[in-house]
């Protein structure tokens, strides 16, 4: 069983943070850069949403940190308070009206809102479920910190660590040098690491944030890609799964960070792009890439635990019956897997012919209640007490499962979910699913 | 003159009993709308009421008023009513006169002057028109001024005197206005209908006989006692309203049953008027009665808001193609302030790349 | 009949209206009776107009019905006929004016022990007194 | 049947059966159009493969918002049933009130049953009472505060005087004012909401629905049902 494989997220977001340089914008020049993003995003999908809001405060009652807390700034919608402003009053056909009665965007406001889209924000889109008049919240949050971080408002945390990836493809200072080591030490072990393959029908794509300390993710991915018998590689030219430009919010890193992973996979030649178990890196590939890249693009994208699940269906991949002890679980949804991404069954699938007993908490599936360290959040040091509060919502519904077992599909919930135990001294037992399949090949 | 005399005397001399004047009296109260505990504040008073001096000019006018008024109170105890005032001129009445009816109701002006009561049935045509309607070579806005001038009060009698009526209804050929629209420095009592019900004209007499004063009114110069409450909170026909229960054709199981006409275009929910309850021809009946809507007759300018048959709730909203160019227009500003928006929009994508 | 039954006109008579419907009737009964209680507690009448109380077709038989005839009835002509009838109910009047035509001018209900009119009025018995008195100076007594 | 008003003296109650109703259409008409055409910003292509049909999943969700899943629906029972409680009562007093039927009668060309005035009263003074609550509920509840803005209270009382009135005209409860002024009143009010329909939330009754179909389309291309 994995252990705590990395050091605690806030911790590397901390040192992260100490090398940022602030890009020096006047007042003025914040909030031209912020309405700018927000224009920019403010797209006929997202006019719907803004002029839709009847201020019910509904979506409220969706969010773990507002239940948690109970703080009414909490409120998804009030979250996107800049947003709707700078629509009122430049882009809305009242927009004329609305400039007498709307006060505009100040840079108070954007410091305010900081804390809003980023700290108690994962993106978890829940709010968006619920939201009676159909508003997408969480898309709009997301435009927030477009405007944020066009403002150099972003959390430094994630600003320097968007910086990095955006410049040097490294996270943490992990780059393909770190990935050569891990994939050494992986080799070591006896495990065939097809590393930059010239050609391959299926790329293979991992994350510093799971090797940093340890191989043993790599180490169960390769295994289980060995077993499958496929044609697979890892390139040490786009192996980043995760993306931080799109959790700080700066497209321009988004959009070049994704370019990299793109061009890899159209060099290699392959079929399916499988991301390794790390929320976020899903959806901003699966369903913002191509987009962003401008063109349809000739490969599938997966995640880990879609592309074994398909496998699992096709009969490719065979499992062992109740390995491991784990015999009565519960799984946790990673919001970005599934609510945002669409995948669900797969992992139960898997579940499934592993012949372990799943409970399912109350919210489960589209619904799922977030651990609280999505979007960013667990790399923010400020966010701890929220994300404690948020965590225990979480807590609950697992508990009352009765399941001795979390398995998970993310590695950011996976961390979240061992930090809790740590908070909490709890005594649940928490897999990701990765080394759950690698554990039981048959 | 006989003005001179009580009414008290006058009725003596019919030969009435005091039983029969004590039940003049009722009936009379009734009339008045006044409850019978009033009866013998009423006797009393009619005992000693001097007879009043009264003119009665018809101009622009279908003589409908006066033929409701007369057909119903010649053989009646209302007739007594008539009897009791002194009816000095009443110009269609008398019209085979001739000469000597003018004389006498300049006599009448002249011996009353400042004490007769002047009754008006029909508009007065006006301006380049006033010579349109004209009796024995003098204008009716001449006449009408002329007699104001001298009287006590006016009773406009009928719509057309009180509110301008048919002649009044758009276009309006000849500018005709109502009594009140030219005489503004006389007590003016309107007793509207198309015609007035005869026994809330009697019955207005009947007050300004007993109390010598002008009747309570409201605001459209209506006396209260008649005109306080609308057709439809009166109507015997309310409970089903409240039901629900409509007649949707004039002849439908609905209109047999005798359900309400609303849907039909009766204007009782707005129309205030004595018909409900004092009723038509010694009461037999009235028009909601017979199956008939109310027209609202009694209203300002009631033939000028729709059709008769128009339900009140349904309004004036247009029509489709004004609601098609609004449609139209709305989409061009909206087409424009989308352009304006794009504009703003791909400026800011554009300089996000940059 | 075939012709008339295709036009939408009903006769309506007391009989054939829904009783539920004109519902004047019995609250007038109900007032009737508080009349009564008071007339017999403090002897004070009561008179109701109820030609000026609004009625469906129908509704003032039926409130005649309900009342029916007692054992008084009276007429007098002045005027035109009046006709005063004791109801089922003892102290309870049924008055009824005739104009000259024969139409009904007044209708009421006088809740009484006796109806003032159907005594004798003072002024007539003034009156009487001294016609007879002149009737019988002229005969010569 | 459309035939203009002509009359001199032109009564309250005219003027808002008549001139003020139809500008009150014109103004409602052109500013959904505009309101809803003003919309039609850049929207970003998707080019990445579906997982489900957008337009299916944008259909479903008009309805299916409607009754969100139980686990998202426990939290908010309150606002939910009473925001239901006031959509009902207020379609049943605009639809099956005779009257009211009546003048979508004449603009539609056809008319359905309607409900005796009992039902309409009752559903009247529920509408009000809920709609009395939620304003209080806003003016409270520190989430809804730091969200309202004078739109939600303009719209509370434009979406309240068509009730005041309308019960004041039917139970003649018209603080000495006459039957016709009332009367006047409420199709006043029903001008005034015609008229600020478009430009305040009231529009949410129109936008609901591309809303709803956009987070449906977007939820059901990722394969989610929303």
């Amino acid at each position: 069983m994995s252990a705590t494989t990395i050091p605690d997220y806030g911790t590397l977001g901390e040192r992260a943070a100490a090398g940022l340089k602030p890009k020096g914008l006047s007042d003025e020049q914040k909030i031209a850069k912020a309405k700018e993003a927000f224009l920019a995003g403010m797209t006929a999908d997202m006019a719907t949403y803004l002029e839709s809001c009847i201020h019910c405060g509904m979506c409220a009652e969706a969010c773990h940190f507002y239940i948690s807390t109970g703080d009414a700034k909490y409120t998804p919608i009030y979250k996107t308070e800049p947003l709707k402003k700078v629509y009122r009053r430049e882009l809305s056909s009242m927009r004329l009206f609305n400039r007498i009665t709307t006060r505009d965007i100040t840079v108070q406001d954007l410091e305010d809102w900081k804390e809003l889209a980023y700290d108690s924000c994962t993106q978890c889109g829940r709010c968006s479920l619920l939201c009676p008049m159909g508003i997408h919240i969480q898309s709009m949050i997301q435009v927030v910190r477009n405007g944020l971080a066009a403002a150099g408002l972003a959390p430094a945390e994630l600003q320097a660590v968007s910086d990095e990836q955006k410049d040097k493809g490294s996270i943490l200072g992990a780059g393909s040098d770190k990935l050569r080591e891990v994939v050494e030490r992986v080799r070591a072990k006896g495990v065939d690491v097809p590393l930059d393959k010239e050609k391959a029908d299926v790329l293979v794509l991992s994350s510093a944030l799971d090797f940093l300390n340890d191989e043993s993710v790599l180490e169960a991915t390769a295994k289980v890609m060995n077993k499958l018998g496929v044609n697979w590689t890892i390139r040490s030219d786009g192996f980043e799964s995760a993306n931080f430009g799109a959790l700080s919010g700066d497209r321009v890193a988004q959009k070049r960070i994704s370019k990299r992973i793109i061009d890899a996979a159209l060099a290699s030649g392959a079929k399916k792009v499988i991301v390794a178990e790390c929320g976020h890196a899903y959806p901003v590939l699966r369903w913002e890439a191509a987009t962003n890249y401008g063109k349809e693009l000739p490969f599938e994208i997966l995640s880990v635990a879609e592309y074994f699940g398909q496998e699992l269906k096709a009969g490719r991949l065979k499992l062992k019956k109740a390995g491991n002890g784990a015999s009565h679980v519960t799984f946790h949804d990673p919001c970005k897997l599934g609510r945002m991404g669409g995948s669900f069954s797969e992992a139960r699938d898997i579940l499934n012919a592993l012949g372990v007993k799943l409970t399912e908490m109350e919210s489960h599936g589209r619904t799922n209640l977030c651990c609280g360290g999505g979007g960013g959040v667990s790399m923010l040091k400020s966010a701890l007490p929220l994300r404690q509060k948020a965590f225990e919502l979480k807590r609950q519904e697992v508990e009352r499962t009765g399941a001795p077992t979390v398995v998970t599909a993310c590695n950011t919930c996976f961390q979240t979910l061992e930090a809790g135990k740590a908070w909490l001294n709890w005594d649940k037992d928490i897999v990701n699913l990765v080394q759950l399949v690698s554990d039981n090949l048959a | 003159m006989a003005a001179s005399k009580t009414v008290g005397d006058v009725l003596r001399a019919h030969g009435v009993s005091r039983r029969g004047f004590m039940k003049f009296c009722a009936a009379t109260a009734s009339m008045m709308a006044l409850p019978p505990s009033m009866v013998s504040t009423v006797a009393a008073a009619i005992e000693n009421a001097r007879r009043p001096s009264v003119i009665w000019l018809p101009f622009q006018e279908c003589t409908g008023c006066t033929e409701a008024i007369t057909r119903s109170h010649t053989p009646t105890l209302e007739g007594l009513i008539f009897d009791s005032i002194s009816l000095d001129y009443h110009h269609t009445l008398m019209a085979a006169s001739g000469q000597r009816a003018e004389d006498a109701m300049m006599q009448a002006m002249e011996e009353n002057y400042g004490n007769y009561l002047l009754l008006v049935d029909g508009s007065i045509p006006t301006e380049e028109f006033e010579s349109h309607s004209c009796t024995n070579g003098h204008t009716h806005l001449s006449m009408l001024k002329d007699a104001a001038t001298g009287a006590a009060a006016i009773v406009s009698v009928g719509t057309c005197a009180a509110y301008g009526g048919i002649p009044k209804a758009n276009p309006n050929p000849t500018k005709a206005r109502s009594v009140q629209d030219l005489i503004t420095d006389k007590p003016i009592i309107n007793v509207p209908g198309c015609p007035p019900v005869p026994t809330v004209l009697t019955g207005v007499l009947a007050h300004y006989l007993v109390f010598g004063t002008i009747p309570e009114l409201d605001p459209y110069g209506r006396p209260m006692a008649f005109f306080g409450q609308n057709i439809h909170d009166r109507c015997y026909r309310r409970p089903f309203y409240e039901r629900g229960q409509f007649a949707e054709t004039f002849d439908d199981e609905g209109a047999k049953k005798g359900y309400c006409l609303y849907k039909l275009g009766c204007k009782g929910p707005i129309t205030y008027n004595a018909c409900a309850t004092v009723r038509w021809n010694e009461g037999t009946s009235w028009p909601v009665q017979s199956g008939h809507g109310c027209l609202g007759c009694s209203e300002p300018d009631f033939w000028d808001k729709g059709s008769f048959y128009r339900p009140l709730s349904a309004a004036y909203w247009g029509d489709a193609r004004t609601v098609g160019i609004g449609a139209a227009a709305g989409a061009a500003a909206g087409l424009a302030a989308a352009a304006l928006a794009r504009g703003k929009q791909k400026k800011a994508q554009q300089e996000e790349k940059a | 009949m075939s012709g008339l039954s295709g036009i939408g006109v009903k006769v309506e008579s007391g009989a054939a209206a829904p009783d539920e419907i004109y519902a004047n009737t019995l609250p007038l009964l109900h007032e009737i009776r508080h009349a009564l209680a008071r007339l017999v507690e403090s002897g004070e009448p009561t008179v109701i107009d109820i030609q000026s109380i609004p009625m469906g077709p129908g509704d003032m038989n039926r409130l005649m019905d309900a009342l029916g005839e007692g054992e008084v009835r009276a007429e007098f002509e002045a005027l035109g006929k009046t006709v005063i009838r004791e109801s089922r109910y003892g102290g309870v009047w049924i008055i009824e004016h005739l104009n000259g035509s024969g139409g009904v001018a007044g209708r009421f209900i006088e809740i009484t022990w006796v109806p003032s009119l159907l005594q004798a009025q003072r002024e007539d018995v003034e009156a009487g007194l001294e016609a007879l008195a002149d009737a019988l100076a002229a005969a010569g007594n | 049947m459309n035939e203009g008003l002509y009359w001199e003296g032109m009564s309250l109650l005219d003027f808002a059966r008549g001139p003020a109703l139809r500008w009150a259409v014109i103004i409602f008409v052109i500013g959904i159009v505009w309101r809803l055409t003003a919309l039609l910003l850049a929207s970003r292509k998707q080019l990445e493969p579906a997982k489900g049909s957008a337009t299916s999943g944008g259909m479903k969700t008009l309805l299916t918002r409607s009754a969100p899943a139980h686990e998202l629906e426990k939290n908010i029972v309150f606002q939910h049933y009473s925001g239901y409680a006031w959509h009902i009562g207020m379609f049943v007093v605009l639809l099956f009130f005779a009257p009211h039927m009546l003048f979508f009668k004449d603009i539609l060309g056809f008319g359905w049953p309607t409900l005796p005035n009992l039902f309409i009263t009752f559903f009247t003074v529920v509408t009000m009472g809920i709609l009395l609550v939620l304003l209080a509920r806003r003016l409270m509840n520190p989430v809804l505060r730091q969200l309202t803005t004078w739109d939600d209270y303009i719209s509370w009382l434009i979406a309240f005087l068509p009730f005041l009135t309308g019960i004041m005209a039917f139970t003649h409860i018209t603080f000495g004012m006459r039957y016709e002024t009332v009367l006047a009143l409420h199709f006043l009010s029903v001008s005034a909401l015609l008229i600020w329909f478009p430009f305040g939330k009231l529009m949410h009754a129109i936008f609901i629905w591309p809303s709803r179909y956009k987070v449906g389309a977007a939820f059901a291309r990722r394969g989610v049902r929303a």
